[in-house]
């Protein structure tokens, strides 16, 4: 495969996460539209990862690894955003008894 | 074509078109229900580049708990499709039309990439297995590795501070 | 250590005013540092007139080629004296004013002094930038707390006008020093930049913008009528008397000198900016029924002329300006202080609410007279020396073409501004008696004593200005050495 | 004795001493001593001025520098005075006919509170300072600070009643009118000091000589010499800026005696006779001078053939006299200007003075209709006022007669209408005068109700002796000036001043300038008896008829437009200063208000009403912003990659 | 390396003081200490002396300049606390785990500081915001509060998002994420590479609320409790900053000439969106946020001139800024009433505070003899040096007379209104911090040379 599939793979699940964060209300919605977009990078940066790999595992056979690593990072931090977002977003619910954020229009001008 | 191409195409379908699902889906379970599938499916992907311990964890991270955890909560609050909120038509036009803008201006300022021609050849090579992750992590990645401890750390005091009741 | 001393002065001992809480105390507070510095001031003309006593220069940002240069040359001398004669005559005139926190006020007062003075001695642009606002900023306070119905909006217009005008001028600072020689501000330093026509071009607006709202010219006035109505009269004295005078310093000092090309260029615009102005400010001081607005005007026409003479240049229009600066100060000082001291015992400035003056307040009358008189210009008057050197330099230029043009345009204010001034003293001081006139006392001894103290000044300077046009030669020669007086072929 | 003339700074210095004493401390001095004062320092003057003449007519001129006024550059102006025969003849013509009028004040002014009293004494003083100055600067910025000053003074002395809103509009315009006229002078200092690079008389002149060729008829110098021009018509109030005159008359009548008839009004003559080289190598100018000259003296004579106000009429008279000595600048006469200038001090003070004699009679009465009879009552008055009248008239062997003969004289050999217009206008002269005369001395008294049951009555001796004086100068005053063909040699004042004007006479001869041909001897005579006899004439037609039926109504017809000043007043008010104080308005309320500041405010507000609009971006919605800041991140992309650079 | 340990353990360290001691002034001194600690180690570091050998492998790289601004951010932080750390045990009863946030923010201030890899500047940014949607939320009640952390928390999530695209396109061309690795043979402007630097700058100037990625910040700076706002908009901002300039100017500054024009359009955007919005806000918070963008604007000027004199002024800039800002937050905290009106009379009432409020507005309006006109200075010289970009220096100072406009508004409602200000009691000691406060800004504002002469002794 070229590596060109996966990036307009990515970029397709990546426009799909945005389109999602622009067309829901939903505040966990809009949350997991975040998610599928860190998840197509996520994607694209194992294919870049496994492309560099291939172009330099001659002279080092660990070469492209970081690619791998970093998506390990990038899980780890979504891991505390999560517990964070969902906990903020809870407190929320506590409060107005609403997910939707178009209820949330004290703060504006 | 062969079985990685055919494999590559069902998996790229069945994560665009669940992708597509989590965010049409009207009842926020089935989007989170979709959205598992996408996951399963880009796990697939990891693993046909090698990607072995990248797409379990995945599997077991995001698919298994953090979409558990939303679930969870979607459970909790008790939303389903009548609860949803429902955008007005023309901000909705408006998100899919700039989504998909986007999705054309990514493609075409992409589409001749330099790295256009570089084959990503599947299911060849061992840096995705722990091993090799592994040895890098704790030697070259040591040090972030010790900083997102701090991440964490700071995430559950955040999240005790927001989840701490009385005050 | 003159100049460190002129600076130094009044600022320390503004900085204390703000701790002198009692109201008779912070007065001779004030008076006893004006006092000090005036006699500094003095004998800096004249005992210790050393120019190792003139200059002083110190180390400030050296990074970035910035020094702490301080120094008195003619036309320094000549404005500071003014900073240090306007102050506590502005002072004793105003003696009998009560201002609410008044420790506040003098200190306000004095700060905005020390600024004046180091906008007049700076020899170094960051340096004269600093103090350039810093002069600002203390009359922004004064007019806005101690001024009239409208001080807010008012003041803030003068203030942002004014800013405005001060950032172009710093990002022109900002160009020419990245292109002098050494990086530096020095003012020579500034003299060896090397800038092209066109870069002069574009430099030479943004410091003239800055310049010609200070004065004002025509049409960047507007703020000026308003600051002067809204302002306490004291704070007036200082901005039309002494602030104004910053404009056309900076013209002189800073780019005339330092942008020759462009000044020859635009010299013509300017002039006839200027010109425009006088006529236009004189037809209007004409209409005006408020006494302060009256002088705001005819000011604005004053200044437009020695903004002209600087434009349309040459040696006698260049000397004239020297001294017109002073006259100028010291005339509008005076007539302020008449404006003050009707208002203060009628408390109006209506102009058509006033009359009959002249049998209540003879001597009041006499002073303003002869101040009104130094304002139309009259011979044996300094402003006569003034503006007959200024039109004389105009119509003789070689710079303009239409320089003769422009001196006979600029004489039709002579004219009108016998008109609106004979108005008002006739308003004002003839005629008889009005409701708000009949009781009014004549002027105190104190109020006397500097209305006097002016128009001595008035007369001596009108008849022998020789010891003033020689202080300030030098600088007019160095100045006009690096302009260019003839066309270049 | 030479050193007489180093003195001459003493002139000047004692009118200054004499106003600062009587300005200072005029509170405390009693009115007696302010008179001695003020009158004192005069006569001292007028005695070193005597000293001087004398000192000059021996031949020793000189200049005298005081100080150094302004000098920049090249530029050099001293503080010197110049000792001449012209400043000679002015300084004694002021300094004498003005300690007259000082000593007559002193009587005239004595109802007057001591402090008003001693004010009008320094203003005086200092009016004679500023005319000294005037005649005995060396270079034209010392003479234009005695211009402006005796400006200033006549506008202080016409407001000196400043209660009154009339009088006090009368000083301003007076003041007004004399600096546009100013401005013309200003420029002209200007523009000599460029030619020239000097203001000093000797070295300008010098340089005008030597370069006599290339100067005559350029532009530079008809440019000089018009806007010298103008500053003269402002000062000498010649058509169009003469208005200013009559209403001067508000202030004291001595004054009117002393600035509006004697002295200051004749600056511009002096001025013109001073620099009368420029003026000889412009001939356009000098038509210009010639033509407005002859115009004003015969505008202003028909005006005052109408007016009732007994000081009017003789403020109208100095306006067409003043045009007379303009016509013989202009035709060349400049002997014939200053010789009329001299016997016009003399008798126009004298009619002046006399005036104010009938005034301080009638108890502040000015209207000759109500007057009448007056012969009875003031004897002296009436008899000096008489010869007065004569003179003026132009009757042998009053000075009148010699001086207005010369400027005839020339004005014809230069151009016959010119003499015509002239002799028709001295015809309404006489008749003018004689108007009044007659309305006032003779005929039957007819004040009574005005006066109260009082009569008029003689004025004390400190008026009378100096009317009696100037009615003697008047009567002789003009036999310095015999024409030649009455008797040769014996225009002592031809030889007297022919230092000042020689090197004009050279100039012309050399460049073969014609001014005039001298009319011969058969003509001369001729012109004499026809301007005589038309004279004559016009005073008996006047006597006869006012003496018995003076004009007592409102006048109509054509009568009203001259009674009514040809309406020029009114002119200038419509065409000058209603559009100026409209254009004043419209830039004040319009321009300044509804375009400067309209368009500063309206920067402002536009800023804040942008903000009010640009603040609505900031909708609260999580949605709207995500979704202008992937528009924001479209509109990177597309110019980064698809906008051509 | 020294700063990122301690500040961690510090931040363990106040967990716990909250077990060992209910006394909130025990905890605030815990803090106070920390923070000092912080900066001894710090300037220790700066002096050379590492108390970690740690190898980082390239992914970190400490230099005077990173150091300097960690110094400048404690030492803001230690001000902030000290003047305002009281005020936060009114928000809510966890201040010791409000501290300990701060701590873990403070340590990644420090990375975001000295990263050398991309992976660093993602987990330094990750853990700046973190905990600040937290601590953004900490009024639990206040529904404000609530609607702001839940705005900053997606807001921030899907700049995240963005920045870990451009992250990933970044890496397929370069094949690495060291900021040398990037920097190293790109003189072109390929596809991926420049689609990956948009999508950095937009996440970064998200971070550093430039516009048109602005919008969360007027309203989390105005829903946060205004403890928290102050420290936002002050040390974040800054650290934002830092961390923009650096890698731009580390890993694309070859490339400047190419996305000059794109930051210089940003930058204009952000001063006049912000100058021109705040200028009709009725509530000083807002405005301060508002006047936060502008502020930021000014800083951008350092990344569009991308010369030493930009860098030199950026720090310089962020000095000023933050003690400017956390002054007048200060005072603001003490007002009943966050409106103009509710500043009306207070010259008279608290003449220190209205004189301090005064000095540090006269700095944010960039008045000469005060530390912010030093910082515009630097910033003007900057861009007209570079000499590409003069028309924006025209709108900046354009801007900046704007600018007059809202921060002087406050000075004439405390000094030429008649008003009844309400304020919280103050004690002595915050006023006597106020009046060093504003002493540091009028020394720094004339005498520049204290900080600038450190500045060029570590920087040449």
């Amino acid at each position: 495969m070229n590596i060109e599939y996966y990036i307009v793979l990515s970029i397709a699940l990546f426009c799909i996460g945005i389109a999602g964060v622009l067309t829901r209300r939903n505040a966990i919605i809009i949350f997991m539209c975040i998610e599928l977009m860190l998840n197509a990078v996520n994607l694209l940066l194992v294919a870049f990862s496994k492309m560099h790999h291939l172009k330099g595992v001659a002279a080092n056979p660990n070469a492209g690894i970081e690619g791998q690593l970093f998506v390990f990072f990038i899980m780890v931090v979504a891991a505390a955003e999560v517990s964070v977002g969902l906990a903020i977003i809870v407190m929320m619910y506590r409060n107005t008894h609403s997910v939707d954020v178009n209820f949330l229009n004290r703060l504006k001008h | 074509m062969s079985i990685s191409e055919i494999l590559f195409y069902f998996l790229s379908v069945m994560a665009l078109g669940s992708a597509l699902m989590v965010i049409i889906s009207r009842n926020p379970v089935h989007s989170v229900l979709w959205l598992i599938v996408t996951f399963f499916a880009i796990s697939g992907h990891y693993i046909m580049m090698n990607a072995q311990f990248l797409g379990i964890v995945n599997l077991i991270v995001y698919a298994g708990a953090i979409m558990v955890l939303f679930l969870f909560v979607i459970m909790l609050m008790n939303l389903n499709a009548e609860t949803e909120p429902k955008k007005n038509k023309w901000l909705r036009m408006a998100g899919i039309v700039a989504g998909g803008c986007l999705l054309l201006v990514l493609v075409a300022a992409l589409k001749d990439a330099e790295v256009r021609t570089s084959a990503v050849q599947l299911v060849d090579g061992d840096i995705g297995l722990i091993k090799q992750l592994g040895s890098v992590l704790f030697t070259d990645y040591v040090v972030p590795f010790e900083i997102s401890s701090v991440l964490f750390l700071s995430a559950m005091v955040g999240a005790v501070v927001i989840g701490k009741k009385g005050d | 250590m003159i100049p460190v001393l002129l600076i130094v002065v009044p600022l320390l001992s503004g900085l204390a005013a703000f701790f002198i809480k009692q109201e008779k105390g912070v007065k001779t507070w004030a008076l006893l540092s004006t006092v000090i510095t005036l006699v500094v001031s003095l004998l800096g003309l004249t005992v210790l007139n050393k120019a190792a006593n003139l200059h002083a220069d110190a180390e400030w940002l050296p990074l970035l080629g910035s020094r702490f240069t301080v120094g008195l040359d003619g036309m320094g001398q000549v404005l500071c004296l003014l900073t240090a004669v306007a102050f506590p005559i502005i002072l004793v005139a105003t003696w009998n004013s009560t201002y609410k926190q008044a420790h506040n006020f003098y200190a306000f007062m004095l700060l905005s002094q020390a600024g004046l003075m180091g906008v007049f001695l700076a020899y170094d642009a960051l340096l004269f930038y600093f103090f350039w606002e810093l002069a600002l900023i203390p009359a922004y306070f004064l007019c806005s707390i101690w001024g009239g119905e409208k001080r807010i909006p008012v003041t803030f217009k003068f203030f942002v006008y004014t800013f405005i005008g001060s950032l172009l001028m710093l990002v022109g600072i900002i160009y020419i020093y990245l292109h002098t020689p050494d990086q530096s501000f020095a003012l020579d330093a500034f003299y060896k930049a090397t800038l092209t026509n066109k870069e002069q071009g574009w430099i030479f607006w943004l410091f003239f913008i800055a310049f010609a709202i200070k004065m004002p010219v025509f049409p960047f006035h507007t703020w000026q009528p308003d600051a002067y109505e809204q302002s306490p009269t004291a704070v007036t004295m200082v901005l039309s008397g002494v602030m104004v005078k910053m404009g056309l310093f900076g013209v002189i000092r800073w780019l005339a000198p330092v942008l020759p090309m462009a000044t020859w260029l635009n010299g013509d615009t300017v002039a006839l900016l200027s010109v425009i102005g006088m006529i236009y400010a004189s037809l209007i001081a004409m209409q005006q029924d408020d006494l302060k607005r009256l002088i705001a005007y005819s000011s604005i026409a004053h200044m437009g002329l020695m903004c002209m003479a600087i434009f349309v240049t040459s040696e006698q229009g260049m000397q004239g300006v020297m001294i017109q600066m002073f006259n100028h100060g010291v005339n509008i000082i005076g007539m302020w202080i008449v404006v003050e001291l009707i208002e203060r015992q009628t408390g109006t400035r209506k102009i058509s609410e006033l009359g009959g003056l002249a049998q209540k307040a003879p001597g009041l009358t006499i002073m303003l007279v002869i101040v009104a008189l130094a304002n139309v210009a009259l011979p044996l008057t300094n402003a006569f020396i003034g503006e007959f050197l200024l039109f004389t330099g105009v119509f003789n230029s070689t710079v303009s073409k239409n320089s003769h043009w422009f001196a006979a345009a600029g004489g039709i204010t002579i004219i009108l501004s016998a008109v609106y001034t004979l108005n008002m003293i006739q308003k004002v001081f003839y005629g008889n008696t009005s409701s708000l006139t009949a009781s009014f006392k004549d002027i105190r001894f104190n109020e006397r004593l500097v209305l006097g103290i002016l128009v001595i000044v008035i007369v001596v300077i009108g008849v022998y200005p020789r010891p003033f046009l020689a202080l300030t030669q030098e600088t007019v020669d160095t100045i006009l050495s690096r302009m260019i007086i003839k066309q270049p072929s | 004795m030479k050193n007489v003339i180093q003195l001459v700074w003493l002139i000047p210095l004692l009118p200054l001493i004499g106003f600062l004493i009587n300005g200072v401390f005029r509170k405390q001095l009693s009115k007696s001593l302010t008179s001695i004062i003020g009158s004192g320092v005069i006569l001292g003057s007028f005695v070193v001025s005597l000293l001087i003449f004398l000192q000059v007519k021996q031949g020793h001129t000189g200049v005298v520098d005081l100080f150094n006024f302004i000098s920049v550059g090249k530029l050099s102006i001293p503080f010197s005075f110049q000792v001449d025969q012209l400043s000679s003849i002015f300084l004694l013509v002021i300094t004498g006919v003005g300690f007259l009028i000082h000593v007559y004040s002193a009587a005239y002014m004595h109802e007057e509170e001591g402090q008003h009293y001693a004010r009008y004494f320094a203003y005086l003083n200092l009016f004679v300072f500023s005319m000294l100055l005037l005649v005995l600067g060396s270079n034209y910025v010392i003479m234009f600070i005695g211009w402006e000053g005796v400006g200033l003074c006549s506008y202080l002395l016409i407001g000196y009643w400043f209660k009154n809103v009339d009088y006090t509009n009368a000083a301003k315009k007076a003041f007004v009118m004399n600096r546009i006229g100013d401005l013309g002078f200003l420029l002209a200092i200007f523009w000599i000091i460029n030619q020239f690079g000097s203001v000093t008389y000797s070295n300008v002149f010098e340089q005008v000589a030597a370069n006599a060729k290339t100067l005559h008829g350029s532009a530079a110098i008809i440019g000089i010499t018009l806007l010298l021009f103008v500053g003269a018509t402002g000062k000498s109030a010649q058509i169009p800026l003469y208005t200013w005159l009559p209403d001067a008359m508000a202030g004291p009548t001595p004054v009117s005696a002393l600035i509006h008839a004697a002295t200051m009004v004749t600056a511009g003559i002096y001025m013109i006779a001073r620099s009368n080289i420029l003026y000889t190598l412009a001939p356009s100018t000098n038509t210009v001078v010639a033509i407005v000259g002859l115009a004003t003296a015969a505008f202003a004579a028909t005006i005052a053939l109408k007016q009732n106000d007994i000081k009017k009429v003789l403020a109208y008279s100095t306006v067409s006299q003043l045009g007379y000595m303009f016509l013989g600048l202009g035709v060349g006469a400049y002997t014939g200007a200053v010789f009329h200038v001299m016997t016009h001090a003399f008798f126009k003070a004298l009619l002046f003075l006399g005036a104010g004699s009938v005034i301080h009679g009638m108890h502040h009465e000015q209207d000759i209709r109500h007057m009448g009879g007056l012969k009875k009552y003031m004897p002296i008055t009436h008899l000096t006022f008489l010869l007065g009248c004569i003179a003026i008239a132009g009757i042998p062997p009053f000075s009148g007669f010699f001086s207005k003969d010369e400027i005839l004289a020339a004005a014809y050999g230069a151009n016959k209408i010119y003499w015509i217009i002239g002799v028709i206008t001295a015809g309404m002269t006489a008749f003018y005068m004689f108007r009044l005369y007659a309305t006032t001395f003779l005929g039957q008294f007819r004040g009574g109700e005005h006066l109260h049951g009082h009569h008029p009555h003689e004025s004390p001796a400190a008026m009378t002796i100096p009317l009696i004086v100037l009615a003697i100068l008047s009567v002789i005053g003009g036999w310095v000036g015999i024409p030649e063909v009455l008797m040769p040699n014996a225009h002592s004042l031809e030889h007297f001043l022919d230092p000042i004007f020689k090197r004009s006479a050279e100039v012309a001869t050399q460049l073969h300038l014609h001014t005039h041909d001298h009319p011969d001897h058969t003509t001369e005579y001729i012109l004499m008896g026809v301007s005589v006899g038309v004279a004559v004439i016009a005073i008996f037609y006047a006597v006869a008829r006012f003496s018995k039926r003076p004009e007592l109504g409102e006048p109509t017809g054509f009568g009203k437009v001259l009674a009514n000043k040809w309406y020029v007043d009114e002119l200038y008010n419509a065409i000058i200063v209603k559009p100026l104080n409209w254009l004043g308005k419209f830039l004040n309320n319009f321009v300044e208000r509804d375009v400067i500041d309209w368009t500063v405010n309206g920067v402002g507000k536009m800023i804040s009403y942008s903000s009010r609009q640009v603040r609505l971006l900031q909708s609260g919605q999580v949605g709207s912003y995500v979704l202008l800041m992937v528009l924001g991140i479209l509109a990177f992309f597309v110019i980064q990659f698809f906008v051509k650079k | 390396m020294n700063a990122i340990v301690i500040s961690a353990i510090w931040g363990v360290v106040m967990m716990f003081s909250g077990i060992f001691s209910k006394n909130n002034a025990v905890i605030r001194g815990t803090a106070v200490t920390g923070l000092a600690l912080l900066i001894v180690v710090n300037c220790l570091e700066l002096d050379g002396t590492s108390l970690f050998k740690v190898n980082v492998h390239g992914l970190l790289y400490f230099n005077s300049f990173s150091l300097l601004f960690n110094t400048i951010a404690f030492g803001s932080t230690l001000l902030f606390t000290l003047l305002s750390g009281r005020d936060m045990e009114r928000v809510g009863r966890s201040t010791p785990d409000y501290f300990a946030l701060i701590f873990f923010i403070l340590c990644g201030v420090s990375i975001s500081s000295s990263f050398n890899s991309l992976l660093m500047l993602f987990l330094g940014i990750e853990i700046m915001s973190i905990p600040l949607y937290i601590l953004t939320g900490t009024d639990k009640r206040n529904l404000k509060s609530n609607e702001a952390s839940l705005k900053y928390f997606l807001m921030g999530s899907f700049s995240t998002g963005l920045m870990l695209m451009g992250i990933a396109l970044i890496y397929g061309a370069k094949g690495g994420f060291g900021l040398d690795v990037i920097r190293f043979g790109t003189t072109e402007l390929t596809p991926m590479i420049s689609a990956g630097l948009l999508l950095l700058l937009v996440s970064m100037s998200f971070k550093v609320s430039a516009a048109p990625f602005h919008f969360w910040t007027p309203d989390v700076y105005d829903g946060a409790p205004t403890v928290f706002t102050s420290f936002m908009a002050t040390v974040i901002k800054a650290a934002g900053f830092i961390a923009f300039l650096r890698l731009f100017d580390d890993a694309f500054g070859d490339l400047h000439p190419k996305w000059q024009l794109i930051v210089a359009v940003v930058t204009a955007a952000t001063l006049v969106i912000g100058n021109i919005t705040a200028v009709f806000q009725q509530s000083v918070k807002r405005m301060l946020a508002y006047s936060s963008i502008a502020q930021a604007g000014f800083m951008m000027f350092a990344l569009v001139a991308l010369n030493e004199t930009g860098k030199q002024g950026l720090l310089f800039y962020t000095a000023a800024y933050s003690v400017a800002t956390i002054g007048v937050f200060a005072v603001l905290i003490k007002m009943k009433d966050y409106t103009f009106e509710g500043f009306n009379g207070l010259a008279k009432r608290q003449p220190v505070l209205a004189a301090t409020t005064a000095v540090f507005l006269l700095s944010l309006a960039g008045i000469p003899g005060t530390a912010g006109f030093m910082a515009k200075f630097y910033m003007l010289t900057a861009a007209v040096s570079n000499g590409h970009v003069l028309w924006l220096v025209i709108v900046g100072i354009l801007c900046a007379a704007i600018s007059v406009y809202y921060y002087f508004r406050v000075i004439q409602a405390m000094y030429f209104k008649d008003g009844e200000a309400q304020v919280a009691e103050v004690s002595g000691t915050f006023k006597f911090l106020l009046v060093v406060m504003a002493a540091i800004v009028v020394l720094l504002g004339i005498f520049p040379q204290w900080l600038l002469d450190k500045l060029y002794f570590f920087l040449i």
